[in-house]
């Protein structure tokens, strides 16, 4: 660091403690921040939380700096905290649009003391599999073509599916498809994505960006029609200790490189072939010449 | 029949705690034994149910092998008053008594009548204390459900270890007295531990002596009382042994002594003539019958006072003086209440004089006199008693020598 | 090559695996251990007093067994929540949740100790002048012993296991790895990880077998013929 | 405390337990899942420990043995499963789970309680010839049994808390009520599904000690050394002696040896 | 001191263990307590160091109401010898006896020290058995154990709750001569409770009889044996305590005969007329300093033979023959080596004359023979004993009357 001096607003420490989440993803992208922002001549660390509950909190309070998020959950988070669950859960301010809900994320979190960067387009959001076999059979790429089939279709996701607007009853109204019942399995656990494999159920609920579908011989059907929310990520910053230009021009660099597919690769590196994140990290950075190798 | 084959045991660290006995106890037989604290009594009894196993040789139970004897079944067949009372303190003093019973099966009307019926043989009160938990109960109380429990079974062999130890003279006598009735009747076989030699020798159809770890001495409780076969065993015993043998020799005739004998109807003039004669101040009066009226003294007459020198103190009821006359024995004769018939043990007898304050007692053979005792008489019938079985001992250790066997006990220091 | 593939293919057993991480697996044994031991100690020193206070008081008994029931239920992310504006984002939010929880064991095996010594040991200790303290520390504490390390043998293999949920925030030890290999079903990671559990459970628990052992010397001789009869 | 009120709430509003995935259903489910799998655990335990508390032998393996189940967090023990061939069946991963789970404290508390059993009295026991079944049964039991009920207790109430993991899987019970408010940012609900377990738990913990106080063989009998022996009123039997009346003066003899 | 003011004892179930005691026991005296099982011993000692609490009344210590005292301090003044005995388990024998010492702070080589030796005193091995278990111990051991950590810590007061109930007769007299010695060196305020009369007649200095819950006398010893109060004193001490008395009735000059006296060097024909005048069948013998030497016969003479009747069988080596010419006493004369001092028991004399097979025994004065035993001395001696005690006792008793505080116990049934 010799550039610590020429530090602006809010920069405040020379030490930053990056969050992660504890997944796969979440340990990426924390090792990513965490080499841009020591490239950029910082002290750093990570620290795993693996809960919302548990890090937002420690974010606002300065205990965490920074940590990768995800604009729409964020968003929804934040508006449950703010307003309550029940209002949240019908007046929701998270969409399919990034911008939106972008916006919506920094207003709930400014007063709070966050400050997200910019959004990029890498988005790990909600996503729905089947497996290999059923779609083979059924010829499905999309979910329209689920919809367009005569299938019932038993999901494995959360009790909360029922109600979601991008769960069964965005499925049922936008794609048409029929879902004879939700198996609360939980959201891409072991236990849902078994299911599917076992047959007990067909299809289930899960993210863009996981590496594990090989696994249970399961594969992606495609959001054509735009269920799902904008859950871009995005660095998320205690707007005391890093809300600073340097971090956000350290980090923004990454964001507008990232993308989707680069992404699910990157986690497929570690989940399918088990090197460890912060290696996939830096061969990244290094790949993509953000940082030096 | 539990005979005992050089058997030894030896503790884990080492402690000899029996060693080489060999010894057999009889069918029906009582034996008592005795022995310095830590010589090895209770080692002894728990090897006979398997409690514990002998380090060597081996203990036959009506001929078999113990060892070859499901240790369930043995002890089934053998009830055992535990030193340290063990009762099972979440079960009530009834339930505690009728383990066994229950144990064997038997119905719980049945087996709760007879618990009933062994604690009133103890001295407890079933309705009082039947309902309370052991620890409820004082010392005393708990040792004799522990002796309950283990008659509970009726079981043909019995291990009692120190049973009578923590309950009152009077208590233990009772106790004592109840047991030795049972046996008379059901005779068990009985291995009994006690540190009281009396117990021992009034319990015992024979008893065996024990000093560390061995057998000193086994033969009927008079003869180890009257020869004993080692210093050790006379030492232990007691230096008042002879006294002790008060209790098991019994009054014979011989010990009697015959002062002159006059008829309730006799002439007052006659009795003391012929008290005069045979040099004695008092004579034994007996009624028309035959039998045992009392006393009367050779100065008796007119005057009462300074009467019955030497003679027995009973009998407030003067003789009724009137009808038969002046003259009559009758009217100067005393009663006589301090009595006891042949074969009652010398202590009775000196009891029965200190009771009465009497100077000698009357000895009746069912209603007839048979003579008096007196304390001379008491000395000479113990010494006697003490000095036959030295005789015989004697003999015998004489034979032991010769056979080798012998321990090695120096001679008694009688002399 | 062999090795390589092992990962790759995720089998459940991968000595690439043990190789290429051995470092965090040490860490991470360390750190496990660090946390249960020093939650069981310290669940022990506050679990004495309460059960303590429970046997010599008798009303407090209800309140202290419930307070400790009621713990335990807690769940861990509640729990967390709770005691992390006291304790920070640190390893002693860990310790101090499992401390919580290891007192529905101890107290009660504590006070089961307590209940357990004969009357008449402790009456003749009375009778001797045993204060409270002496009474306690002389006489009931070796005669509770075994109970007592009944239940801080339980208390440990509770921790060891529940030392894990500590990976919410990040002070999980072999949790950390548990819990992030299930995400991505790293097979070779939670089987090692788990395998190093049982392993610290199994050796600790004989671990403190020898302890009790060694402090309860006597009871090595109670064991009178020991033919089952 | 917000949370609190608000949690108050959600459990006083009547809409919450009513219905399909309603609080009562899920408490049944919760009741359900902890009786079978303390039921299963404790068939499995107890008749072990106690005979192996019995014979003297074999307790420490035995009990190694079963820490492994427990050693492995039990969220884990249920991914597991749910990858073996059981996975199908949910609720039969749970019981497994939660039954592992139980066995260690059963175990180690019973095969303890066992061996501490006062040597004396068993002796006693062995020596009137019980056979080893009633030595157990009559003797050593009832004196193990509040180290025994200490293990099942704390086995009950840590697997009323545990079985609240059975709705990572899509299981029922309480932890269903605890997962869904999760899911929905609903902090008021978490706390009140918390708080639905720590009631269960309190509830069954109490329970038990009633279960145990009437089974407990030395019911009755007083616990020993809390304080001086009680003093309670109550009529007095008045025992007195004076039965006899006082008689004359004994008359006695002054007589000399013959 | 401790001193019972109307205290009673009622507990939880109703059952009145003790009821309205009211007594003493002076500092430095020893009391024993005996009384039927069940009826309040161990309750009553249990209160003088607060383990139970009375219902009502209370107890003083050096005149302090107990109820006053912190507990803990209290126990410290007060060793407890518990009927159950109560070894720690988890502690060797060393440590158990060691433990008070150490309680109040005492060094550790101090302590330990002393607890060896009191090992010792008990009759225990320090190094063989120091290092046990308890477990490892026999019932006896344990007991003498229990005594030993009792003393250990040299408490000005102690209660012992039947101490020696478990050992054998030679140990248990070891242990009373040991702690009757102990006792008169530092005399200490004891309450003793014992099941065996003739213990408590021995080491009591005062002895309390318990009828259910009640105190039924409080005397010394020989009173109690030799006036029971009541009949349930009478028949509690037993029927035997006229031989109970034995062992407290101390040998008088006036229990004993006079027979003839001869010196050695006398002349045999001078010694055989004496005897004739006095109608004995033989003399006593002694030497130039008038120091007891034997005994001579009537019939003495040429023949050996047919000696001795009524005499003591004593002494093997005969007179010798020879220097003093065949008619000195000394050539006839027999050692007698079955004599006492004056003042020790009748028990003494009667076990020295039947272990000598002797018809009479010597009673000296220090070196001074002052007359002769003879079995019916013997009982005289104990008849007036007897005989003393009740004149004092009824007097007692009618006082008692008068005061009205008798409790209506009946009359000895003497007759
Ligand atoms: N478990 C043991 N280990 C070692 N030595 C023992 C053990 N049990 C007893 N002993 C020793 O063995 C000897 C015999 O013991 P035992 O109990 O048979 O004596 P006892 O004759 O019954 O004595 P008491 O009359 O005092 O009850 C004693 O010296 C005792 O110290
Ligand atoms: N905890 C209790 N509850 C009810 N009754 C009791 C209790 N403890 C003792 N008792 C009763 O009180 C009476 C006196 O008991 P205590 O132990 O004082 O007798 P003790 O004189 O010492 O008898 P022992 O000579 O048999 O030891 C007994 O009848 C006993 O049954
Ligand atoms: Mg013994
Ligand atoms: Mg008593």
């Amino acid at each position: 660091g010799d550039s610590l001096e020429e530090s602006g607003g809010g920069d405040s420490k020379g030490k930053l403690t990056v969050g992660s989440a504890g997944f796969t993803e979440s340990k990426i992208l924390a090792n990513m921040y965490s080499e841009m922002l020591s490239d950029a001549g910082y002290d750093t660390s990570i620290k795993t939380v693996s809960n919302r509950e548990l890090y937002e909190p420690a974010l606002e309070k300065g205990e965490i700096d920074v940590v990768p998020e995800y604009a729409a959950t964020l968003a929804e988070f934040l508006n449950a905290k703010e307003n309550g669950a029940k209002a949240a859960a019908s007046e929701p301010v998270a969409s399919s649009d990034v911008d939106d809900t972008v916006a919506a994320l920094r207003e709930l979190a400014e007063p709070r003391g966050l400050k997200v960067l910019e959004v990029g387009e890498a988005v790990d959001q909600n996503a729905f599999a089947v497996t290999k076999d059923y779609a083979a059979e059924h010829d499905l790429k999309t979910l329209s073509d689920l919809g367009e089939k005569d299938l019932e279709v038993r999901l494995a996701a959360g009790d909360e599916c029922a109600e979601r607007p991008y769960c069964q009853p965005g499925l049922e109204e936008t794609y048409g498809i029929e879902i004879s019942a939700v198996d609360p399995k939980g959201v891409g656990t072991v236990q849902s994505k078994q299911a599917v494999k076992d047959g007990t159920d067909q299809m289930v609920l899960t993210t863009t960006t996981d590496a594990t579908l090989d696994q249970f011989d399961l594969v992606l059907l495609d959001d054509d029609k735009d269920l799902q929310n904008a859950d871009n990520v995005l660095p998320v910053v205690n707007a005391k200790d890093a809300g600073g230009k340097k971090v956000s021009s350290a980090l923004n660099k990454l964001t507008a490189t990232l993308t989707t597919k680069q992404l699910t690769e990157l986690n497929r590196k570690v989940d399918a072939k088990r090197q460890k994140p912060a290696d996939v990290a830096e061969d990244y950075l290094v790949s993509q010449r953000l940082i030096d190798g | 029949m539990i005979r005992f084959e050089q058997v030894s045991k030896r503790y884990a660290d080492g402690t000899v705690a029996v060693e080489d006995l060999t010894f057999q106890i009889a069918e029906g037989e009582l034996v008592t034994l005795v022995g310095p604290s830590g010589c090895g009594k209770t080692t002894t009894m728990k090897m006979v149910n398997r409690l514990i196993e002998p380090t060597s040789g081996q203990v036959l139970l009506d001929g078999a092998d113990i060892a070859t004897i499901d240790p369930v079944d043995l002890r089934r067949r053998i009830g055992y008053v535990i030193q340290q009372v063990g009762l099972f303190p979440h079960k009530t003093v009834l339930e505690n008594t009728e383990t066994v019973p229950r144990l064997l099966g038997h119905r719980r009307t049945r087996s709760r009548a007879r618990a009933a019926e062994l604690l009133e043989l103890v001295g407890l009160d079933p309705d009082a204390h039947g309902r309370r938990y052991p620890d409820q109960l004082s010392g005393g109380q708990r040792q004799r459900v522990g002796v309950a429990r283990a008659l509970a079974a009726d079981p043909p062999v019995l291990l009692m270890d120190e049973p009578f130890g923590a309950v009152d003279p009077l208590v233990r006598e009772h106790l004592q007295t109840e047991f030795r009735k049972l046996q008379e009747t059901v005779r068990k076989t009985v291995l009994f531990v006690t540190h009281d030699i009396e117990e021992a020798v009034r319990m015992g159809d024979r008893m065996a002596v024990y000093g560390a770890g061995r057998l000193e001495q086994f033969d009927a409780p008079s003869k180890v009382l009257g020869a004993p076969r080692t210093d050790y065993v006379a030492d232990f015993v007691g230096a008042d042994r002879g006294l002790k043998r008060l209790s098991v020799t019994p009054i014979e005739r011989r010990d009697l002594e015959q002062p002159p004998i006059v008829r309730l109807d006799d002439r007052m003039a006659e009795a003391t003539r012929r008290m005069r004669d045979q040099d004695a101040r008092w004579a034994v009066v007996l009624d028309g019958s035959g039998e045992l009226h009392g006393w009367v003294s050779s100065d008796a007459g007119p005057t009462e006072a300074g009467a019955a020198e030497g003679a027995g103190g009973a009998g407030p009821r003067q003789g009724r003086p009137g009808q038969d006359g002046e003259d009559s024995v009758r009217a100067h004769a005393r009663r006589m209440e301090a009595w006891l018939p042949l074969g009652h043990s010398l202590k009775q007898a000196f009891s029965t004089m200190l009771q009465y304050d009497a100077g000698w007692i009357a000895v009746l053979d069912g209603d007839r006199f048979e003579g008096v005792l007196t304390p001379s008489g008491l000395h000479e019938a113990l010494r006697r008693s003490i000095d036959s079985e030295q005789h015989v001992a004697e003999a015998e250790r004489a034979e032991m020598l010769l056979a080798g066997s012998a321990d090695g006990g120096a001679e008694k220091a009688a002399e | 090559m062999a090795s390589r593939s092992c990962l790759a293919a995720n089998d459940w057993i991968c000595a690439e695996y043990v190789r290429s991480r051995s470092g965090e697996l040490a860490d991470a044994t360390l750190q496990h251990l660090g946390i249960a031991v020093s939650s069981v100690l310290l669940g022990l020193l506050l679990a004495f007093p309460l059960a303590l206070l429970a046997y010599r008081w008798k009303a407090a008994s209800g309140p202290v067994l419930g307070l400790t029931t009621v713990l335990y239920t807690v769940p861990s992310l509640a729990m967390f929540a709770l005691l992390l504006p006291v304790f920070g984002l640190s390893a002693a939010v860990v310790v101090a949740g499992l401390v919580l929880y290891s007192l529905t064991v101890l107290v009660r095996n504590i006070l089961a100790g307590l209940e357990s010594v004969p009357r008449d040991v402790r009456e003749v200790a009375q009778g001797m002048g045993y204060g409270q303290r002496q009474l306690l520390f002389g006489v009931e504490l070796p005669l509770m012993l075994p109970a007592l390390m009944a239940g801080v043998r339980i208390a440990m293999v509770s921790a060891i296991s529940l030392t894990t949920v500590g990976a919410i925030v990040g002070h999980g030890g072999l949790g950390n790895l548990i819990y992030s290999g299930m995400d991505s079903l790293f097979k070779a990671q939670v089987l090692t990880a788990s395998a190093i559990c049982v392993a610290l459970a199994v050796s600790a628990d004989l671990l403190l077998l020898v302890v009790q052992r060694a402090l309860t010397p006597w009871a090595r001789h109670r064991a009178r013929a020991g033919k089952a009869g | 405390m917000g949370t609190f009120t608000a949690a108050w709430d959600w459990l006083t509003s009547g809409a919450n337990w009513t219905g399909a995935g309603g609080a009562g259903q899920r408490l049944g489910e919760h009741l359900v899942l902890t009786v079978l799998s303390m039921g299963c655990a404790v068939l499995l335990a107890l008749p072990l420990a106690l005979w192996l508390g019995h014979v003297g032998r074999g307790g420490t393996l035995a009990i190694n043995v079963s820490n492994v189940g427990r050693a492995v967090p039990t969220f884990a023990v249920l991914v597991l499963l749910a990858l073996s061939p059981l996975g199908p069946y949910g609720e039969l991963t749970t019981v497994i789970a939660l039954v592992l789970f139980a066995i260690p404290p059963l175990l180690t508390n019973a095969y303890v309680g066992l061996r501490e059993a006062d040597r004396d009295v068993v002796e006693a026991a062995r020596g009137m010839g019980m056979s080893g079944w009633q030595v157990l049964r009559r003797v050593e039991l009832p004196l193990a049994f509040p180290l025994i009920m200490t293990g099942v207790r704390s086995a009950t109430v840590q697997v009323v808390a545990t079985a609240t993991l059975a709705a990572l899987a899509g299981g029922g019970g309480l932890g269903r009520i605890i997962t869904a408010g999760f899911n929905t940012y609903d902090t008021a609900q978490v706390a009140a599904g918390a708080a639905l377990v720590a009631a269960l738990a309190l509830v069954v913990e109490g329970v038990l000690v009633l279960l145990s106080k009437l089974t407990d063989p030395m019911r009755g009998r007083t616990r020993p050394g809390r304080g001086g022996g009680a003093s309670t009123a109550g009529p007095s039997d008045g025992a007195g002696a004076g039965t006899d009346g006082e008689a004359a003066d004994r008359p006695r003899k002054t007589a000399d040896a013959v």
